[in-house]
C-alpha cells in the first residue's frame, strides 16, 4: 500500500512478529525433515544436527518406498480427500446458503440440527458405520471413505460458510434476482464466487483431518487397493519398537501433497481479495 | 407491456413506517418520475415495486396482474440500484452480459448488445475490467448498462445519472429518453436533478415522508402546484413563499395565507419597483445570475436574472414580482385556484 | 479351491518376518491357501477388531491379548471354540490358560509366544567398570551406586512417562519375587491376601529406592527414550522384557547380557515373571474356517514353534516341544526357566478383569511411587481399594 | 422437512409458492449427514440407555448415567477430566486465538512482502499428522536429547527447564501449548479471510479520520469480524471439549501423569474403545459420550441462540 | 494553514496513467472544486492528496512540507468518500464522532460538534441508527457530517451532494460555504453540478484525461474558456460549436477555426435574425426553455431562452447570435484571445 499508510518501523515490528512466529511454527517441522534424512542413532545422539555425510542416511525413505506401494497409497489419499472436499464445499455451501438467505420455519432448527455432528466424534458411530457400509456393498472401497468424510467435514462447512455468506450484500443478490437469475445461478454465480475466501478456508479445514485420519480407513477400507498414506505410514510404528526413520519419512512424504493441497485453496483466498466487493 | 398500478401500498421497518398509503397508476409506456426530499421513501417505494421487499400491505399490479407473490425475477423489469449493486467479481462486461446469459440469449446476440450499451454509455475501455477498477461515474454506467442491455417492459431507475457529469448526463438522459421511444417500455425513475424531471418525465410524483403531494405533468407541477410543498420542491432556486399579510392590499384576498412567487418571475431595476431591498448574496452563475434580497415588504426574496449582471452585495435595488405568475396557498398550504 | 485368508495382529513390528519367513513357509506346504498378515498400530488393535468382528468384516485370523481381552470375545461369540484344533495338545495348560475359559474347558486361541521378565546390561560398561552381574538386592542397589558415582552412564534406562514401563520392567519383574510368584498371584485370587500385604508392598518400597538411578528427567522419559538411551551406550542396565531381545541386537553396537530379578537373600528361591502375551484364534464368522484351521494347526506344531521362536528371539515358544534358540541373550532368559519359577503378571487374570482395571491402577501407581508422589502404602492401598469396589473372591 | 417450504408468517403475510430451492439446497447435505453421521452416532448414544448383562444388551433407563455420577472413581474421573478439560479450553481461548488473531491482523497488512510464506509457514503445523507433532514434541522437550534444554541454554534460561510433560503441575499446560502451536493455523486462517472481506474504503477513511493502527484495529476491524470471532470460540469450544488426540499421542491413552492431563475426550476414547488390558465398556462409554454430547450443546446452543443473535452481521 | 502544492503528480495503474502531470497551488483557505468527465482522475487526485494512494512520481506539499511519506492521519485533512465509506458498525452519531474520540475531544465538546454537525444536516432522527437504515441521500449527508465535525485544515469533498435533492443540496452548499468561510479551512472539493461549481469555488480545475485544461475562476472559465474542451465543458447545456468556414464572413478571420456561442447567447425570433432554422426538439423546463434547432447555416444549434416561450417543434424560427460573446478557436482548439 502506499507509502504514505506505511512506516518503516511498524512493518519492521510486523516482520520481526512474524519471523519469530514462523520460527516457532517451523522449527520442530524442519526437526521433522532433517532427522527424516539421518540414521536412527544419529537422530537421537544429536537430534538438532543437520545431516552429515555420515549421519545422512535415506534408510527411513528406503523402508517406506520398499514397503507396500506408497504411490498408490498417495494415490488413494488423494483421491479420498479431493473428492470428499468437493463434495462437502458443494453440499455445505448449498445448505449454507439455504440457510443464511432464506428465513423459513425450523431455520434455526435445521441449523442447529446440521451443527449436532461437530459435537460428538463420530469415530463413536463406527460399528454403525461399518455396518452400514456392509449393508450397502461398499467396505474396502474408497466410496465408503468418500461418505464418511463427507458427513463429517459437512458441519463445520456449513456452519463456517453461514456465517460468511451473511455477509454478502442483498443489493447484489436483488441484483442477481431482477436480472432473472434463478435462486441457483444466485448461488453458484454470485454467492459461490464471492464467499470464495470463506470455501478455501473451510477446504483446508475439511482436508487436515481427511488427509491424516487413520482410523476408517483401518476399518473401513484396509485392503491393500484402498489404503491411504497415513494408513501406509502408521505400520511402521510398532508394538515395542517404533521405526521412526521410517514413520518420519513416510510422514514428510506425505506432509507434501496436503502443502500443495493448502498452498493451491490458499491461493484461491489470496484471488478473493482482488475481487473485493464495492460499495 | 409494463402497466402498474399500486394501491394504497404501506410499509414499515419495524415501527417506522416508511410509506404510508401510495396509491399510483401508471400507464403502459408511460415515463413517470419520483422527486421527493431524501429519505422520504423513493428508493423504498422503487425496492417495494421490483419485488425486493414485501409491502406491509397493499396490492401491486403488473399488466394488471397482482404479482405480490411473483419473485423479482419474473416481474419482467429491469433496476438500476442506487448503490449500483454491480457484481465485484465479474467484468463490466460480464456485468451487464449476465441476465441474458441466464436468459439463455444466444452468445452473439449478447455480444451485441452489451457493445451497444457500452458505445452507448462510453463504456467500450472498460470492458474487461472489475467494478473495483472503475471511477464512480463508470460504475454508475455499468449499472445502467445491465438494466438496458435486458430491454424489459418496466424499467426502474434509482437517480441513475446522480454521479455523471453535466456532458455525460444530458448525453445519457437522451439515450434514456431515446431508449423509452424505442423500447416503448415504462419507466419509473427517481432522480434530484429537476432537469431530468423535467425533461423526461410524462408524469412527476411528488412524494413527501411517504405519502404523494402531487401527481402531475412537469409544467402542471410547475406552473400549478397544489401546495406549498409542491411548489418549494419543483423549482431551483426555490420559490420565495411571503406571508400574505405582509403585503397588505396585494395579498389580502379572502383565505389566502401565503404568497408564491418564483425567482424568475420577479424583475429587478434599481430604480424603481414595488419592493425595496438590498442584495446581500449575488450568485454568478454565467448563464444566470442569483441575487438574494432583504426587502423590506417581503422578507429574504431570491430573483433568478437570465445571463450576467453587475448586481454586488449591498446594492439597493427594486423587485417587482409578475402578477400572473402569483401563487396563493390558504391556511392549509393548499393552492388556491 | 483358493482361500485366502487374513491375519488380525497388532504387531506391525513382525510384518516382514510374517511376510519373508513365516508365510511363505505356509504356503509352500499348503498350495491353494493364500495367507495375508495386516498389522495395525498396537493402539488402534482392540478397538478396530472389535469394530470390524462386530460388522462381520474382520480376517479369519484373529491375534489374541491373553486373558480377559480374548475371553471376552469369545465370549460374544467372536472366537471360535479350539479344542479339537489338531496341534492344541503340544500346549501345557500353563501355556493355553491365557485363552482358555475360566472353567479350564474351553481353549479358543493357539497360544504363540510369552515373554520373560529380567535385566538387560552393557556388557561393556560392565567391564569398565569392573562389576559384576549382582544376585541379591544388596549387590544390586550396590552396583547401581557404584556405576552413579563412576558417572559415565547412568545406571538404569527407564521412565515413568508411558507408565507401562514402571510397572511392567518395574513392579511385575522384581515383585514375584516378593510375592511368591504363582503362589501369591493364586491367593490374591483367592482373596487370601491383599494388595496392601507385606508381600505386595515390598516391591514398590524397592522401586522407591530406584528414582536416584535413573536418567535426568526420567519422568518425561518415554519407552523409546529408555531404549535408545540403552541401545545408544549411554546407559548401563535395563530393566526389560524379552521382546527387546531381537531390537536391541540390532542397535547396539556393544555386548550385552542378562540377569533375572535378583533376590532378597542369598539362596532365596527365585522367581520370574514369564507371562504368555501372543495367542492366535479363529474369526467365529470368518469365511473360510477350513483353511484357517489348517493354518491354526500348523501354527500349532512343533515347525512353526522353531521359526517363529528364531525370528523373533525374545517371543519364546509356548510349544511342549522343546525350541532349540540360536540367539545366546534369548537363550540365556530362557535358562532362568530352569532354576527360578514362572509366573504371570499378577493382573493379567481375573482380577484384571473389572472396572478399575487393576493392571492399569498398577501402571499409574507405579509410576506414581517411582515418581515420589506416592508412598508404597499409599499405592498398595489404592490399588487394593480399586480391586475391592468390584472384586469379590469366591469363598 | 416439509415445513421448509413455506414461509414463516408473521414476515410475509401474503403466501408465497413453494419454494423448493430450498429443500433442494439442503436435501444433499441433509441425506448424507443424516445417514452417514447422525444414525449411527444415535445408533451408539442409544447404547448409555442400555447395559451388559450375561452378554445380553438390556434396558436400563438412565442407571449409567447414575453410577457415572455416583460411583466414585467414575465420577472422579469425570470431573478430574471435565476441569482439566476447562482448563485446556481456556488456555486455547487465552493463547490459541488471540495469537491467531494478531497474526491474521499483521498479515492482512496491505502489500506485506513474503505474507504467503508467513502464512503458509505458520499453517504448516496444523497440516502435520498427530503422530508426527506428538514423536517431534516429545523429543524437543526430552530432557535426554537435549533440544529444549540446550537451546534455553543459549538464552541463559537453563535452570528454568524441566521435564514438563512428565510433571502433574506442567504436563497439561505443556500439552495445551502444544496443540495452541498446532493450531493457531485456523483461527488464523478464518479471522485473515474476515478481513479480507472488509472493503478497503472503510479502512480508508478510518485511515483519514486518524483511526489507524491497533485502534483501527480494535475500533473497526475487530467490530467487523466479531461474527467471525464467535465462530472461532465456538469451534474451539467443540474442538476442545471433543480433543483427544494429541494428548493420546503425547500422553499415551492414560493421559498421565497420574491422569493430570485426562480431558474428555481421553477419558471417552478409554472407556468406549477399551485400552490394553482394560475392555471397552460401550454402555459407560456411551453414556460419558451423551454427557459430553450435552455440555457441548449447551455451549453451541448458547451460542446459536443466545450470542450469534446479538453480534451483529454487515453485509459489505 | 492548509495549503497545498501539487508538482508533476502522476500516477498509473499497471501501465494505465491516470494522472499525467497535476501542477497546481492552492493557497491558505482557498475553495478549489475539481470538474472534469467521469474517470478523467478527479477521485485518484484526492485519494493521492489524501495519500490513500501513492503518487507514482511528484510532489505534494502540505503547508510547504513535503508529505509523500505522510500517513494520512498526520495530514490534517478530512476527507468525504464518493461511496460514503461509513463504518457500518457504528451508528450516525458514532460515525461521526469517532474521528474525534480518537483524537481525545473531550465527551461534551464531542456531543455538542456532532449535534452541530447532524442538525446542520437534517440527521437528528437518524442519529441511533446504522448506516444500512439509512436511505442514500441520508448516508451521504453522514458522510459529509463524519467529515465537517473535525474541521481540519484541509476538506477533501468527493461528490458530496449527488444524492441529495435540489432543496437540501442548495442548503448543505451554503452550509458547507459557510463551514469555509469559518473555519478559513482549505476545500478541495469535486462536483458534477455545474451551479456548486460556479457558486462556491474561487478556482476551478478543469481535469480532462489525467491532465489539467484550465485553472481559473468561475466566470473566467465561463467567459474566457483556453479552450475548446473547456467551454464545452463548462456551461449547461453545452456551448455550440460551428465549424468557422460554414459561417462565412462571420468566421473568416485569420486562424479561425471553430465558433463557439452558448446557448444563452442567441436570441430567437419568428421574423428574422442570422440563422434560419426549424426547431427540432424542444425542453420546457419552467424557469427555462430549451430548444434544439437544425439550421442552415451552423447546424444543429441549442438555444436557451428565459422562461416559458411557446415555441414547439417544427417552428421555423431565426437565431441571432450576440457577437459580444462569441468565441473563437484556432486548429488546437485554443481560445484566441
Ligand atoms: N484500482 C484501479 N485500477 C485500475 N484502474 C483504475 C483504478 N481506480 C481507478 N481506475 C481508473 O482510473 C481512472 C480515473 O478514476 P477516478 O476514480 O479518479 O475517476 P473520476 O474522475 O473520479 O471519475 P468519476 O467522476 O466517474 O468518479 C478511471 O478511468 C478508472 O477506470
Ligand atoms: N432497512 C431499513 N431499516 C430502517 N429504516 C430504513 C431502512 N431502509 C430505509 N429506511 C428508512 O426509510 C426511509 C426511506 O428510505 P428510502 O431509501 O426509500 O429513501 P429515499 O427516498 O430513497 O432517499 P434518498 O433520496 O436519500 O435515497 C429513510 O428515512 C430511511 O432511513
Ligand atoms: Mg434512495
Ligand atoms: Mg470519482
Amino acid at each position: 500500500m502506499a507509502k504514505a499508510r506505511t512506516s518503516y518501523l511498524r512493518t519492521g515490528l510486523i516482520h520481526l512478529a512474524l519471523i519469530s512466529y514462523t520460527l516457532i511454527a517451523l522449527f520442530p517441522v524442519f526437526l521433522t525433515l532433517v532427522n527424516s534424512f539421518k540414521s536412527r542413532n544419529a537422530i537421537f545422539r544429536d537430534p538438532m544436527a543437520i545431516p552429515t555425510p555420515s549421519t545422512f542416511s535415506l534408510v527411513g525413505y528406503e523402508t517406506v518406498l520398499k514397503q507396500g506401494d506408497f504411490f498408490g497409497y498417495f494415490q488413494n489419499s488423494m483421491i479420498v480427500t479431493v473428492v470428499s472436499i468437493a463434495f462437502v464445499l458443494l453440499f455445505g455451501a448449498m445448505a449454507a446458503f439455504a440457510l443464511s438467505e432464506y428465513r423459513f420455519r425450523g431455520n434455526l432448527l435445521m441449523g442447529l440440527y446440521l451443527a449436532l455432528g461437530i459435537m460428538i466424534p463420530i469415530r463413536l458411530g463406527t460399528v454403525a458405520i461399518l455396518q452400514g457400509m456392509v449393508a450397502a456393498g461398499l467396505v474396502n472401497t474408497l466410496t465408503a471413505l468418500v461418505l464418511v468424510y463427507t458427513a463429517q467435514g459437512l458441519p463445520l462447512a456449513i456452519f463456517i460458510l453461514s456465517e460468511f455468506m451473511r455477509t454478502v450484500s442483498d443489493d447484489l443478490k436483488n441484483a442477481g434476482r431482477i436480472d432473472g437469475l434463478s435462486e441457483y445461478a444466485i448461488f453458484f454465480r454470485l454467492v459461490l464466487p464471492l464467499v470464495r475466501p470463506a470455501m478455501a478456508t473451510v477446504a483446508v479445514f475439511t482436508m487436515i483431518p481427511i488427509w491424516n485420519d487413520l482410523w476408517f480407513p483401518l476399518i473401513l477400507a484396509p485392503g491393500e487397493a484402498t489404503k491411504t498414506v497415513t494408513l501406509g505410514a502408521q505400520m511402521f510404528i510398532g508394538q515395542f519398537v517404533t521405526n521412526w526413520n521410517a514413520v518420519l519419512s513416510a510422514l514428510s512424504l506425505a506432509i507434501l501433497p496436503v502443502l500443495v493441497l493448502y498452498v493451491i485453496f490458499s491461493r484461491q483466498l489470496i484471488r478473493g481479495i482482488t475481487s473485493g466487493a464495492v460499495k | 407491456m409494463g402497466s402498474l398500478q399500486l394501491s394504497s401500498i404501506r410499509k414499515a421497518f419495524g415501527d417506522h413506517e416508511v410509506l404510508k398509503g401510495i396509491d399510483l397508476d401508471v400507464k403502459e409506456g408511460e415515463f413517470v418520475i419520483f422527486v421527493g426530499p431524501s429519505g422520504c421513501g423513493k428508493s423504498t417505494l422503487l425496492r417495494v415495486i421490483a419485488g425486493l421487499e414485501d409491502a406491509s400491505s397493499g396490492s401491486i399490479r403488473i399488466d394488471g396482474q397482482e404479482v405480490a407473490t411473483v419473485p423479482p425475477a419474473k416481474r419482467g423489469i429491469a433496476m438500476v440500484f442506487q448503490s449500483y449493486a454491480l457484481y465485484p467479481h465479474l467484468t463490466v462486461k460480464d456485468n451487464m452480459g449476465l441476465g441474458l446469459k441466464q436468459a439463455g440469449t444466444p452468445k452473439p446476440e449478447i455480444e451485441q448488445r452489451v457493445a451497444k450499451a457500452s458505445s452507448m454509455l462510453s463504456l467500450d475501455p472498460y470492458l474487461a475490467r472489475r467494478p473495483a477498477e472503475l471511477s464512480g461515474g463508470q460504475r454508475q454506467r455499468v449499472a445502467i448498462g445491465r438494466a438496458i442491455v435486458r430491454e424489459p417492459s418496466l424499467f426502474l431507475f434509482d437517480e441513475p445519472l446522480s454521479n455523471l457529469d453535466a456532458a455525460l448526463r444530458v448525453q445519457t438522459r437522451l439515450e434514456i429518453a431515446r431508449l423509452h421511444r424505442r423500447l416503448k417500455a415504462t419507466m419509473i425513475y427517481v432522480t434530484h436533478d429537476q432537469v431530468e424531471a423535467m425533461t423526461l418525465a410524462d408524469k412527476i410524483v411528488v412524494l413527501n415522508a411517504g405519502a404523494i403531494e402531487q401527481i402531475g405533468s412537469p409544467m402542471d407541477l410547475y406552473n400549478k402546484p397544489a401546495n406549498i410543498f409542491v411548489a418549494g420542491f419543483i423549482g431551483s432556486p426555490q420559490m420565495n413563499f411571503i406571508p400574505a399579510e405582509k403585503l397588505g392590499e396585494a395579498g389580502a384576498q379572502g383565505a389566502v395565507k401565503t404568497i408564491g412567487i418564483r425567482p424568475e418571475h420577479i424583475a429587478l431595476s434599481r430604480e424603481s419597483g414595488d419592493w425595496k431591498g438590498k442584495v446581500i448574496h449575488a450568485e454568478h452563475l454565467g448563464a444566470d445570475t442569483i441575487l438574494y434580497l432583504e426587502t423590506e415588504t417581503a422578507d429574504l426574496v431570491t430573483v433568478r436574472l437570465f445571463g450576467e449582471h453587475r448586481y454586488a452585495a449591498d446594492d439597493i435595488v427594486f423587485a417587482t414580482p409578475d402578477k400572473a405568475s402569483i401563487h396563493r396557498f390558504d391556511a392549509n398550504d393548499r393552492a388556491i385556484a | 479351491q483358493d482361500a485366502s485368508l487374513t491375519i488380525e495382529s497388532w504387531r506391525n513390528d513382525d510384518l516382514s518376518i510374517w511376510q519373508e519367513k513365516l508365510i511363505p513357509a505356509f504356503e509352500a506346504k499348503n498350495p491353494g491357501i493364500k495367507v495375508t498378515f495386516a498389522p495395525m498400530a498396537p493402539t488402534e488393535y482392540n478397538s478396530a477388531v472389535n469394530a470390524k468382528l462386530e460388522a462381520g468384516t474382520a480376517g479369519d485370523l484373529i491375534t489374541c491379548r491373553p486373558f480377559d481381552l480374548s475371553l471376552a470375545m469369545f465370549q460374544k461369540g467372536q472366537l471360535a471354540p479350539l479344542n479339537d484344533l489338531d496341534g492344541i495338545k503340544n500346549f501345557s495348560d500353563t501355556a493355553k490358560s491365557a485363552w482358555t475359559t475360566d472353567d479350564g474347558k474351553t481353549t479358543f486361541c493357539v497360544p504363540m509366544a510369552s515373554v520373560i521378565h529380567g535385566f538387560i546390561y552393557n556388557k561393556k560398561a560392565f567391564e569398565e567398570l569392573k562389576v559384576e552381574v549382582p544376585k541379591t538386592e544388596d549387590e544390586f542397589f550396590a552396583l547401581l551406586d557404584k556405576i552413579k558415582a563412576d558417572g559415565n552412564y547412568i545406571p538404569l534406562a527407564m521412565g515413568t512417562k508411558d507408565q507401562w514401563e514402571a510397572a511392567t520392567m518395574g513392579y511385575y519383574n522384581i515383585g514375584p519375587n516378593d510375592w511368591k510368584g504363582e503362589e501369591g498371584r493364586k491367593a490374591l485370587i483367592a482373596g487370601t491376601q491383599k494388595l496392601t500385604d507385606a508381600d505386595w508392598v515390598e516391591p514398590y518400597k524397592t522401586l522407591a529406592k530406584w528414582k536416584p538411578y535413573l536418567g535426568d528427567g526420567f519422568e518425561a522419559q518415554t519407552y523409546p527414550d529408555s531404549q535408545n538411551l540403552f541401545t545408544l551406550g549411554r546407559a548401563a542396565i535395563y530393566p526389560a522384557g524379552s521382546w527387546e531381545i531381537a531390537p536391541f541386537k540390532a542397535q547396539a553396537d556393544f555386548e550385552m547380557g542378562a540377569f533375572p530379578p535378583p533376590v532378597k537373600k542369598a539362596g532365596d528361591t527365585c522367581y520370574i515373571s514369564d507371562h504368555n502375551d501372543i495367542g492366535i484364534g479363529l474369526n467365529a464368522k470368518g469365511k473360510n474356517p477350513e483353511a484357517a484351521k489348517k493354518f491354526l494347526a500348523w501354527v500349532a506344531s512343533p515347525e512353526f514353534a522353531t521359526l517363529y521362536a528364531n525370528s523373533l528371539p525374545g517371543f519364546f515358544s509356548l510349544n511342549s516341544t522343546a525350541v532349540k534358540m540360536e540367539d545366546p541373550l534369548a537363550q540365556e532368559f530362557v535358562s532362568w526357566r530352569q532354576n527360578c519359577k514362572p509366573t504371570i503378571r499378577p493382573s493379567a487374570a481375573i482380577v484384571g478383569r473389572g472396572q478399575p482395571n487393576l493392571d492399569l491402577e498398577m501402571w499409574r501407581v507405579s509410576a506414581n511411587v517411582i515418581n515420589g508422589s506416592e508412598t508404597p502404602e499409599q499405592a498398595a492401598a489404592e490399588t487394593q481399594k480399586g480391586l475391592d469396589s468390584w472384586y469379590k473372591p469366591a469363598k | 422437512m416439509s415445513d421448509i417450504d413455506t414461509a414463516d408468517p408473521e414476515i410475509a403475510p401474503i403466501k408465497r409458492p413453494a419454494r423448493w430451492h430450498i429443500l433442494v439446497f439442503l436435501a444433499p447435505a441433509f441425506l448424507v449427514y443424516t445417514a452417514v453421521m447422525i444414525l449411527p452416532l444415535i445408533e451408539t448414544l442409544r447404547l448409555s440407555l442400555y447395559n451388559l448383562v450375561d452378554n445380553q444388551t438390556v434396558f436400563v433407563g438412565l442407571s449409567n448415567f447414575i453410577t457415572l455420577f455416583s460411583d466414585p472413581r467414575l465420577a472422579a474421573n469425570f470431573w478430574n477430566a471435565l476441569w482439566n478439560n476447562l482448563i485446556f479450553f481456556v488456555i486455547h481461548m487465552l493463547v490459541q486465538n488471540p495469537i491467531g488473531v494478531a497474526l491474521a491482523a499483521m498479515l492482512s497488512v496491505p502489500k506485506l512482502r513474503f505474507a504467503t510464506f508467513y502464512r503458509t509457514a505458520i499453517f504448516v503445523p496444523t497440516l502435520l499428522s498427530f503422530v508426527i507433532v506428538g514423536f517431534i514434541w516429545k523429543l524437543i522437550l526430552s530432557p535426554i536429547w537435549g533440544i529444549a534444554p540446550s537451546m534455553m541454554d543459549l538464552v541463559g534460561l537453563k535452570w528454568a527447564f524441566a521435564p514438563w510433560l512428565g510433571r502433574p503441575e506442567s504436563a497439561l499446560i505443556t500439552v495445551s501449548l502444544i496443540s495452541v502451536w498446532q493450531y493457531v493455523g485456523i483461527p488464523m486462517m478464518l479471522i485473515y479471510a474476515a478481513l479480507l472481506n472488509i472493503p478497503e474504503e472503510v479502512l480508508e477513511a478510518a485511515e483519514c479520520d486518524g483511526i489507524t493502527g491497533w485502534s483501527q484495529f480494535w475500533k473497526i476491524k475487530l467490530p467487523l469480524i466479531l461474527p467471525s470471532i464467535g465462530i472461532i470460540s465456538i469451534l474451539t469450544f467443540v474442538g476442545n471439549f471433543n480433543a483427544f488426540d494429541l494428548v493420546y499421542t503425547v500422553q499415551g491413552a492414560l493421559a498421565g501423569p497420574d491422569g493430570s492431563t485426562d480431558i474428555l475426550g481421553t477419558l471417552l476414547y478409554r472407556t468406549f474403545f477399551g485400552f490394553q488390558n482394560q475392555m471397552g465398556d460401550r454402555s459407560m462409554g456411551a453414556t460419558i459420550a451423551t454427557v459430553m454430547f450435552l455440555i457441548i450443546l449447551a455451549g453451541v446452543s448458547l451460542y446459536l441462540f443466545v450470542i450469534q443473535r446479538r453480534i451483529r452481521r454487515y453485509q459489505f
